[in-house]
Parts: structure tokens; C-alpha cells; sequence
């Protein structure tokens, strides 16, 4: 029986003699770009006319790809084709998206700014609301603020101050030439009024002349 | 006999097959144009050739057929009649000189010309159709790398933006006091008031602080405020002739008296 | 000041030299294999190093694998890699079941092809009935055409053009390349010939007397 059966498998096999080799890379060429996942021999075997040998079409093409953008790849036990390793940079797309600051993170950097080096807390107590972790980290991170001394009170919390990117970013030689809250109203950007006899002092006390000279330590 | 009467039965069966067939088909034609295209094959000659007189007759009967078969024909197809009998007319009727408009073979042209050319498009649909087709013929990358975006997200404010957040706490920060510290300000008015309706109860010299409203002795911030305002109003009362005020030493308590 | 800047440029280019091309072959390799979508000139040269020349790469690739079980083909002004179409019978696995276009359909997104820009009474004229809003819907949402400019005409009606992914679909280079296309301008069945004396206003403002001038202008 078993012989039989062997026997009209062999007379299949010459009356359907297999495509040429370099058809049949073609074809598993084809197969391994199309697939959306490695595959097998025994699926190439499959698909492909009776009598291919995918195993050896692999090894012609897997050596036709040597040095190519793309590589013949042996995944587990399947095939693939993948982006040749040194040239993984060209799969990345740098888009720079520009966006404009939060209205929490501007008012934290300004505070840092006018008031550095600043604590935590007493942004918090300028801005009347708490900051978030995620504001802090933000200007961090873009690298306008960073920290500073600790201050010598009792927590010894540390302190911010704003960097040389935030004075480039803002055209700023130092961040004494931050206008003074007289000169943002007289340019007007002061809309309200404060109460009268109020201001002058804060003024004094507010502009950059407080607590700056740690500002250019290093 | 027999043969007349079969004769006439056989037509009439094809006459009913055939209108059966424009029954069917009437849902078929894709409007007149699709209809006057499959009625002109009927003339085998190339579209260029074809006799448009001929052809509108073929519609003309094709139309009157249905209505005889009480077939509602879209207004489409008897707007397209009416405009096919009219240009059979005027394609009989020899040319009228003093028409204006275009000749009735300018029209019969134009027809044979949208014919032609709604064939040619639905050969050509026919040839594209017939093209190797993505993911039929011809396939795609089966597993697409993806591009990682690297989304650089770069921030941005302009120096006004950072001031004007800078004045807005501030300004933020002088009113927020004054608004909210209303309840705690005693005014100069109310000192004014309190003074003169107590002055004339007072006996002798009497302390300023005495005069202080009740309950704003305690709170600092009430009482500073009390303090001042009952101060400035002494002053104010003195400066009009109806109190003096008197004060042994410097920070020593001050105390007034109504002027007699 | 322009000769200045130009010198800049000059010196930049030196400096960061291209790449050979033999490695800009391999670079458009690996980006093409990497996308399932057309990749546009652009984007590879926004992808690539500085100085590179993608067009010329692709034509060095498309040479490469001509006969390969896989082609590059142009889309447009986008390259993609596709198998070749007589491998078809080892794809059936990934075969798409697609969506059935109507007649309506299939004739008129031909009429598009064939007439871009065309505004959907000029395909209307074509066909001789009404086109329903499905069939529109139907193609816009398979984006096989797309919006085309504003007809300056009374009323300013949309126009209406093949995209992209038509082109890649039916394996097209271009508009240019449709079957028959150049036999039918020939035979003036292209032109947008109206009754006549009927519209001849409209004819004198419609511009394009003939379908696809348009075409190629971005």
C-alpha cells in the first residue's frame, strides 16, 4: 500500500517537474514581502508549485540580500524580511511639533524668573494655587528652569532657578533685564490698576533684585 | 387554418417575450443615453456611422411600448422623447433658413458624439477594471515597519507672554487682598462716625483705642486697620475744631477729648 | 548677502557629503520594503541624510529588481514595492476580499480618471443620469478620488480627481498612464463638447475644454 502511494507520489513529481531556482526564489521572495508575519518552510512548501525546495530558494535569495537595505531573516522557525539593522535610523521620522505653554506652566516659569531662586512652596504662594509636579518637571525637562541651592530654613527645600537656555530662548542677557512690573505697566500690560500705595513698594521689593545674585553661580 | 392562427400565436408569444424583456430592462438602462447606446447595437455599424434618425425611432417605439405596457418611464426618459421626436422632425423637414439655433444635424451629431464617447468610458472602465489590482494581482508589504514618530515637542513662549502671565499673578495678587480683606478694613467714615457719636459720652480725656469698634481688638489685622482709620479720623475731627488730642510722650497712648 | 549665504550653502554641502549612492540605493530599499503605503520623493529626502538624490536612487532600485518576485513601481510622485503580478496565485492568502463596485460605480470613477478635473454635472453629462450621492460617497471613502479645485464657474462647483491610492491600485505611474487615454484625447472624447448653442458661456469659462489639462500643474 504504503509503497503504492510513494510510487504515484514520485511519477507527480516528474510529470510536474518543479519551477527553475531562480523562480522559485522569486517566489518566496514574494511570499516573504506580502506575509504579514514570518513564514514558515512548510507554509512555502505549501503555496509554492509541487516539487519546490523553499529551504534552498532561501538561501539564494537570503545571500542575494547580503548587504542590501534588507535582510533575509530566520524568525524563530520562519522567514522574514527586515530592515537592514544600520539603516534602523531611517525609520524614524522626526516631526517637531511646536506648542505653546500652559497657562500654569508660564506662570510657575515667570514666578521663577522674577522671584529665583524660589521654593516650591513659594510659587505656590504667589500664584495662590498649588503647582503641579508636572508643571516643575516640564520646565525641567525643557531645561529653562533647574534647580538651585537648598535654601537654609528648616525642610531646607530646594530652590529654582531658571537656566542659560531659558535667557537664550528669551533673548535675555541675564534675568535682571526681565522689565520690572513698573515697566510692564507702563507698557501697558498691566490692565488693572492696583490699589494705590500698594504698588511701589512691591515693586521695589518684587523686581529682579531680590534673590538673583545666586542666579550665575556657575 | 392552423398555421395563420400559430402564426399569430408565435408572434405573439415573441411580443410578449419582448415586452417581458423591456420590462426587465427598463430597470436595467442606466437613464436615455444607456437605453439609445443598447438600442444603436441593434444597427451593428460603428457609432460614428450610426443613423440617429434611425435610432430615434427605435426610442420613440421603445417609449410608446412601455406606455402601452403601462410602464412608468422615468420623466427622464420622456424628456429625452420628446427631445428625440422633435429632432426626428426637424431632421425630415427640410432645414429652415431663418431658424436660429443649432442645425438639426448639428444636434443628431452632438447625440451620435455622447454616445461615442459614454462607450469609450465604459470601455475604458472595462480595460481598467482588468489591470493587475492591488491585493487582487499585485500586493503590498505585508507587514509595514512602522515609522516611529519621533515627536520632538518643542515649547514655546515669547518674553510677553512670560510678562504678561508675570503681571497677571501680580495684579492678581494686590487685589486679591483688597477684595478679600473688605470685611477686615475699617474705614475712615465709619471712624468718623464712631468717634462722633461717642465723643459726647466720653467725660474727660478718654484713650483713642478705646474707640475702637467691638470685636476688632483682637484679630491684628482687624485692629490695625481699626486703628488707623480711628487715628486718621481723630486727626480729621481735630483738624475741624471738634476734638483735641493729646500725647505725652512718643508711642505713649493717645487720647482725645470733644473741644468745648 | 546672497552670495554670502550661497557660499554656506556650498561649504555645508561639502561638508556633509552625501552618501555614496550605492548606500542611497540601500537607504530607498529599506524605506520602500518598510512601508505598506507609496512613500513620496519628500519624505525620503526629509528621511535621508542630508545631499541625498532618492529620485536617482530609485532609479538605480527600480533597475534591480526588474524580473525579481517583487517591483518598484511609481505611484504618482510616490514609490512603492509591490510583487509582481504574475506571483498573484502564491498570494491567495492574503487576497482582500473587496468590496463589489456598482456599474454607476466603476463608470464613474472612470470618468474621473479619464476627465479629472470633472465636476459631477460634466459627469453627469457623461453618463446621461443622475450620479447618486452613494457612489461618490462610495469612492471618496475608498479614496480612489478625491476633491480636485473649485471650477470657476457660476456656482463654483467641486471638482473632482483620482488620488493616490487610485494610481497604486490599478498600478498606474500617473493619470497619464491610463489605458487607451492617449487614443481617446485623439478621438476628442476627452473634450467637454456641449449641446450646441446651448451653453456656450459655460464652455468659454469652464477652461479646460479638454479633461486631465489640469492634471500634472502641482
Amino acid at each position: 500500500m504504503s509503497n503504492t502511494s510513494q510510487d504515484t507520489e514520485e511519477k507527480d513529481k516528474s510529470l510536474f517537474a518543479a519551477p527553475p531556482m531562480g523562480e522559485q526564489e522569486r517566489m518566496v521572495e514574494a511570499v516573504l514581502f506580502a506575509s504579514a508575519e514570518p513564514v514558515r518552510i512548510k507554509e512555502l512548501e505549501e503555496r509554492m508549485p509541487h516539487g519546490c525546495d523553499p529551504a534552498e530558494a532561501l538561501v539564494h535569495l537570503r545571500k542575494r540580500y547580503e548587504g542590501r537595505g534588507v535582510r533575509v531573516l530566520k524568525v524563530g522557525d520562519a522567514w522574514a524580511i527586515r530592515t537592514a539593522p544600520d539603516l534602523a535610523f531611517l525609520m524614524q521620522k522626526e516631526t517637531v511639533e511646536e506648542r505653546k505653554l500652559s497657562r500654569a506652566a508660564i506662570e510657575t516659569l515667570a514666578i521663577i524668573a522674577y522671584h529665583q531662586p524660589v521654593t516650591r512652596a513659594e510659587i505656590e504662594e504667589i500664584r495662590g494655587v498649588a503647582v503641579s509636579r508636572g508643571t516643575i518637571d516640564q520646565l525641567l525637562e525643557m531645561e529653562w528652569i533647574r534647580f538651585g541651592r537648598r535654601r537654609m530654613t528648616p525642610g531646607r527645600p530646594v530652590t529654582f532657578v531658571v537656566t542659560q537656555g531659558f535667557l537664550d530662548h528669551f533673548s535675555l542677557e541675564s534675568a535682571r533685564d526681565l522689565p520690572g512690573l513698573k515697566d510692564l505697566r507702563a507698557a501697558g500690560l498691566l490692565d488693572s490698576r492696583p490699589l494705590p500705595g500698594t504698588s511701589s513698594e512691591d515693586e521695589d521689593e518684587d523686581g529682579p533684585q531680590t534673590g538673583q545674585s545666586e542666579l550665575f553661580e556657575d | 387554418m392552423a398555421e395563420p392562427e400559430n402564426l399569430f400565436q408565435m408572434q405573439s408569444v415573441a411580443d410578449r417575450l419582448q415586452a417581458e424583456a423591456l420590462i426587465v430592462d427598463v430597470d436595467g438602462f442606466e437613464g436615455p443615453l444607456d437605453l439609445l447606446l443598447n438600442l444603436s447595437r441593434t444597427q451593428k455599424v460603428d457609432l460614428r456611422k450610426i443613423s440617429v434618425l434611425q435610432l430615434a425611432e427605435q426610442y420613440l417605439k421603445f417609449v410608446d411600448q412601455a406606455k402601452a405596457l403601462r410602464i412608468e418611464l422615468a420623466a427622464d426618459y420622456l424628456v429625452m422623447a420628446a427631445w428625440l421626436a422633435f429632432l426626428k422632425s426637424r431632421l425630415l423637414l427640410p432645414p429652415d433658413p431663418t431658424a436660429d439655433g443649432p442645425s438639426a444635424e448639428e444636434m443628431a451629431a452632438h447625440l451620435a458624439f455622447q454616445l461615442e464617447r459614454l462607450q469609450a468610458m465604459r470601455e475604458a472602465a472595462a480595460q481598467l477594471m482588468a489591470r493587475d489590482r492591488l491585493g487582487r494581482d499585485t500586493f503590498a508589504r505585508g507587514v509595514s515597519e512602522e515609522v516611529a514618530r519621533l515627536r520632538k515637542v518643542t515649547y514655546t513662549a515669547s518674553l510677553m507672554e512670560l510678562m504678561q502671565a508675570y503681571a497677571r499673578i501680580r495684579t492678581r495678587d494686590e487685589f486679591r487682598p483688597y477684595a478679600f480683606d473688605r470685611t477686615n478694613v475699617f474705614t475712615m467714615e465709619e471712624a468718623l462716625e464712631r468717634i462722633r457719636g461717642l465723643i459726647g459720652f466720653a467725660g474727660d480725656w478718654s484713650d483713642l483705642t478705646g474707640f475702637l469698634p467691638d470685636g476688632w481688638g483682637t484679630d491684628p489685622k482687624r485692629r490695625r486697620s481699626a486703628t488707623a482709620a480711628t487715628f486718621a479720623a481723630s486727626l480729621e475731627m481735630a483738624k475741624q475744631g471738634q476734638i483735641e488730642i493729646r500725647q505725652s510722650d512718643t508711642f505713649q497712648p493717645i487720647s482725645i477729648r470733644k473741644k468745648t
